[in-house]
């Protein structure tokens, strides 16, 4: 099993949700998350004063998936969280000991 | 020469006659401007009482799931009652009925045209000043059940209540009822309003049950920010409440207007001082809750005290109820979700018979006289509210099966399971890019 | 001794001729501090229908990213028409002028002393309280075309729409232009104000294009608490706009701040059944979405009709506005982002019917007849106010290039790319160490 | 014949005379309902101004770990304010006392009924309107040492201050005092509300020191929103703060109340028009802070310019604040954090230079003598005042050691160190299930 | 050492909390997060319009455990916040290379 | 690689950035958390009855790194993050097993 991690821009959100469901995905985790990264931020202004903003809105996206559909999820999110420009975010994976399904105290690829 | 004198003066008496005259009809048959304006600025305030005053006031108090809930329930009310009062509530209330309640010969305002004066302001501006006291008056008592009764047996209770409970007490009091004859003193509606809401809060606050996990969780309001909001709101809008109650624009509703005030600033100082003295540091909630308070208790009085005894009624008010909120409640354990009984309860029986202790004029039935006659009025209404309401809801129970939302229901927050919305929309999906 | 009786008589006839003549110049002639009081105070309550009303009815509805352009386009309608008003704006709809629109021997206030009165008020306060009509007319469309317009080409359309559209409109109906001789009845604006800015702005959301997104994705309200309190003070508000319509503290001010809640409340309870029986469940966005339209659909009607008259008006504008908000723009597909058609649009034609069908006296007309002139107008009006938008936003397309931000602004929202401000920061780096 | 003629003539003039008087003791000695109605009224808006438009305008511009502490420092200038004017203020302020200060005769309000007038309103009322002037204007000052005062010192520091420098201010110009002999115009109070507490802000500012971080970290509002609202509801209530001020219901509050909007909506354009040429982009939190540059400068000006005057007053004001605001506040490195000063002390010194600049007519000392006196008014309280505030703080430092909390209190917040409280809980826990 | 990453339906939080705990767990983390599995979702209203809203609101907790301790602490997470209901969550068990006390600088399992 | 996962005290962000920042780190993901631990919290106030919040508002930092950048930049944040007081966090590293820049598809080192 692997927990794979995605940082996405917030408004692909939906897309790359779909897109994993599609591939039989049946759980994730999202979280809002603030990213810096090459992707310029913004200026603020406040009263005459400017400041930079270079911590922009992101989304991580948890999902824990069986090792052998790692590549195809990964490939999923990328299609569908890709604009081409900077700051489409990141996809991590992580490798995990164990899982445990909360309800049925399942373990292990029957949890996911 | 001497007729042109005796001519010239008999003009001179006549005239002042026909001036004093017209000032005096001005008084009390002819349509005074200044009035109805005050008038109508007073109705408007009352309303902003309730929306959005008492509205952002518990709004802010619950969890953020069971925002939405709160405004439902004070919409709602303005709703149904602004509805009610026009086609029966009014006629109820003030057609000339019997010592106990109204009648029906003013339904849907029959009679009344734009000519029709209450005194000296139009007849309908008498009507919606007063419908806007009997939509605050039911949504004042949300607070006792909030976060958990379900909205149709919240409209059925409040249109049954309204009828059954204010309509009759108003008549008593305002409308030429037993009360008013008994010389009850309630200006601006301590009995009336505060504590036949406060009361029935109670009651219904420990007929519907406590919230899961109360006294076990904390349950901190969700933006104290929209509270102090509300609580602002009500003040500025009370000064339509009890100066208004005047129904004229003159030295009396200025009195009961910086009365107002005044309580209400020494409620707000003592609940502090209360507050430093006892937990070492002052709340913005506290303040919020003193505020309130204030305004409820020298809302019988403000027209019978000296700014010096509204002072003595503000600091009162914050000691007792202070005293209600903080200790009985916890004391007595029931779930009196947003104090309704601790405050308005409390604080408008507080008000009734501070209006007599304090008084600046004895009445007729002297200082101790009076005292007795506002407790017995109190007693009344503190027995004749709860029972009314007791049996409501009762019946409400039979009727509905259960007045409060399911466990799964109580979980996600009334806003989703009886209005299929959130009260925020902030999460992922909504960010920016 | 004789002559001294009649010398009396005659005296006494006089002065009460002269107090009379006193009391007829008072209505007439004479400033009344009544009725002055009373439309300084509307004058206020109308501003406060757009600030802080309108802007938070608005800016709760749009998603966090937007919210601030929407308070801003309504804090530069209150400055961009203050100004306009007092230089050219008042003088265009209230100058002689023609029956289509007034002249310029008003500019800049010219020949208005604090002597100056329009009927029993200064003229001033006159000035003042139709100048905040004319501001919150514009800002009204805003919801349209809301989270997209850019700043710049929004600040010219209002610019150039309230000379072009308002102006004549409002001289049209109540500067003694065309429509108030062709006997249509338009107490306070449903013609003026809501048919001529949710018509706009239907042309307006049809020509700026749908948001990207729209109907694909949900876009919901980012803060439903925000809206209630916007519709609450619109709802209070609102009474300076209808009752002060009558321009005095008067019976018929009375009739029309009743019917202007009484109608209200019964929109919000016939949105809030509908929705019930149609959805299973009655929603907060619904009954503030209710209220809105009770009060639009009033507006026209408030001084026309009996209270029961405006119980009928208010149901009738839950049915027709639902029906256009839920059914007629998903149907038609048009992106009108908070309803301003469905709402502003719908229900001040609706309004404007309803006054003749529930009209308490007849007019000259007849009850046929005024029905007549009532379509009519709504006709007019339905036709012209759209016709000069759509001229006004060709224009300005070829001027501008591009009405609406591009898709990085729309993704990131007009606040960052319009303003370059977030409105809220609880974000990290600003919480608590 | 002829005495029958004499008579009825005689009769008639002193009708007339009669008459008229009757109108002139009016307006001198009588209580007139409608002046009543406008200034309750406007005394309601006034503390609107307070509760909540100030509270949400200071509250949304600091972080969210001291909103709470801004919204009590408000109601607790709302509560002890509110009831020491009653017990010495308005005593101080309006007793005949010398040219500098009252005296105590109306302690406690001693002496005033229901009956008393103050012109044509009773004095209740006339108390209690300064008295709402007495509440905002320490509170004004709050925004100068936001983010760090404790509230203890802050209490001792506006209730000294009220006493100190308030009362004899108002006493010398509206009182009977110097100033107003001396021939200042100060007509709601640029000289005694605004300037006085933006000049004592700038001490406090100073003597208090930076904010932890200040320069080198963003600290942006955490939520321009409810700036946003507190703007608004303070442009609404300043037609009570300045209208209300003529203490009538007449052509000159009609004056004052049109300028007022005019002056503030110039204000609003003309910051927008600047920081769009100057930084590209026009803030939302530019046009806000602009609406009160130009609320306050407009205040001593708004019964003696004509309203073109008061466009030139509104811009003047946009552009002198944002000049302080944006450029002498970081150039001379004091840390104001909401910016009293730069918008109350200069917009104040604006308004009161201007309202001799374009008056429109001109007095007894010519156009370039008011110039003169108005020069030298500013000049005075720009010594006095701060000087005042200068004193109190550093008695207070010696009694209270800081007046400011330490780092760790700085860290979590105001509200939590010295108040125990969160302003929003939607934190995990607090969520739905 | 361990990190045990639980996703919890949110009011489960305090009795998580007070049975970790009671075994003697001296620290850990919380987030705000939403999640889309198995349970149902509900429905909102907008005007008219209904749309389902199926990413739900749950408490992340992070845990970093001694490796003895990770099946006694999963056990209690999972006894306190099972309700026998869909959606109860999910226990993820995770490596973890190394772990810092900023504080003192501490590494491995002192720092816990 | 490893993601670095620090647990600091809220105010304490822009330094810790900044230090990391100057280290040449070019990419990071932050987002708020609560933390509990040996902090005491603060006591809060509510009509007159008293709780204690000790979950204690706290950020959280995720940094992809290099193996061979690990130990340096964990004492960047350490420097950066120390109060000495307690509840300054902790710092935990996490291996990873792949890292994939959505933009452009590199894979591993090259897409840090
Ligand atoms: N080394 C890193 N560690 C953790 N998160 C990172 C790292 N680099 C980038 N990120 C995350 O990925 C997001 C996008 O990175 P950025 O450099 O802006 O664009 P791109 O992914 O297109 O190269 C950042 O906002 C941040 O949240
Ligand atoms: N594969 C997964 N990856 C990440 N998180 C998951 C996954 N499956 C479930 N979750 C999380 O666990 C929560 C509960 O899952 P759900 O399927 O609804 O119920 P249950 O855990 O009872 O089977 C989800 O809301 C989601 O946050
Ligand atoms: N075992 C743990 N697992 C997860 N997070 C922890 C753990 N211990 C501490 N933390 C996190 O570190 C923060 C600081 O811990 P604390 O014990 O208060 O101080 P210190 O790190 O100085 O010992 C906590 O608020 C919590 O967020």
């Amino acid at each position: 099993m692997k927990l794979i991690e995605a940082i996405i821009k917030p408004f692909k959100l939906d897309e790359v949700r779909r897109a994993l469901t599609a591939k039989g995905v049946e759980g994730l985790t999202v979280s809002e998350v603030k990213g810096f990264g090459r992707q310029k931020g913004h200026t603020e202004m406040y009263r005459g004063a400017e400041y930079v903003v270079d911590l922009l809105p992101k989304i991580k996206l948890e999902v824990l998936v069986r090792d052998a559909d790692v590549e195809e999820l990964i490939g999923a999110i990328q299609d569908a969280a890709s604009t081409g420009k900077i700051g489409d975010g990141k996809i991590f994976v992580h490798p995990v000991a164990d899982v445990i399904r909360i309800r049925t105290g399942e373990r292990g690829e029957a949890a996911i | 020469m001497f007729t042109r004198r005796r001519a010239l003066l008999a003009a001179l008496v006549w005239s002042a006659v026909s001036l004093s005259a017209g000032t005096a009809l001005a008084q009390e048959d002819q349509l005074s401007a200044g009035d109805t304006a005050w008038i109508m600025t007073s109705t408007a305030l009352v309303l902003l009482m309730t929306l959005p005053g008492l509205a952002l006031f518990y709004g802010g108090l619950v969890r953020t799931k069971n925002v939405l809930s709160i405004l439902m329930q004070c919409l709602i009310s303005a709703g149904l009652i602004g509805v009610f009062w026009i086609l029966v509530g009014y006629s109820l209330a003030f057609g000339d009925g019997n010592s106990i309640i109204g009648d029906l010969s003013k339904v849907g305002l029959a009679g009344i045209t734009v000519d029709t004066l209450s005194g000296t302001i139009p007849e309908y501006v008498f009507v919606m000043f007063q419908g806007m006291f009997a939509i605050i008056t039911p949504a004042l008592m949300l607070g006792a059940f909030a976060e958990r009764m379900r909205f149709g047996p919240y409209l059925a209770f409040i249109g049954i209540w309204i009828i059954v409970v204010y309509c009759p007490l108003a008549h008593q009091v305002w409308g030429g009822g037993w009360l008013a004859d008994f010389g009850a003193i309630d200006f601006a509606g301590g009995l009336v309003v505060h504590m036949s809401s406060g009361f029935s809060a109670l009651v219904a606050a420990i007929m519907l049950g406590k919230r899961r996990g109360y006294g076990k969780e904390p349950m901190p309001p969700h933006s104290v920010p929209l509270t102090v909001i509300g609580a602002s709101l009500l003040w500025v809008g009370w000064f339509g409440f009890n100066a208004g109650s005047q129904l004229a624009a003159d030295g009396t509703a200025g009195l009961a207007f910086l009365n107002t005030n005044t309580a209400t600033a020494a409620a707000v100082l003592g609940w502090v001082g209360i507050e430093w003295m006892h937990h070492g540091k002052p709340t913005v909630l506290g303040a919020a809750t003193a505020a309130v308070a204030g305004l409820v208790s020298i809302t019988p009085a403000c027209a019978s005290v000296t700014p010096m005894g509204s002072i003595a009624v503000g600091i009162g008010a914050s000691i007792v109820c202070y005293v209600a909120v903080t200790m009985l409640k916890p004391a007595a354990g029931y779930d009196d979700s947003l104090d309704v009984f601790g405050v308005h309860g409390v604080g408008g029986a507080w008000g009734a018979i501070a209006t007599a202790l304090f008084i600046s004029e004895t009445t007729d039935a002297g200082w101790g006289g009076q005292i007795g006659i506002q407790l017995a009025s109190v007693a009344y209404v503190a027995v004749v509210a709860p029972l009314l309401t007791f049996i409501i809801l009762t019946v409400l129970k039979l009727v509905f099966g259960n007045l409060t939302v399911d466990e799964e229901g109580e979980h996600v927050g009334l806003d989703i399971s009886e209005h299929s919305e959130s009260a925020y929309t902030g999460a992922p999906g909504a960010a920016a890019g």
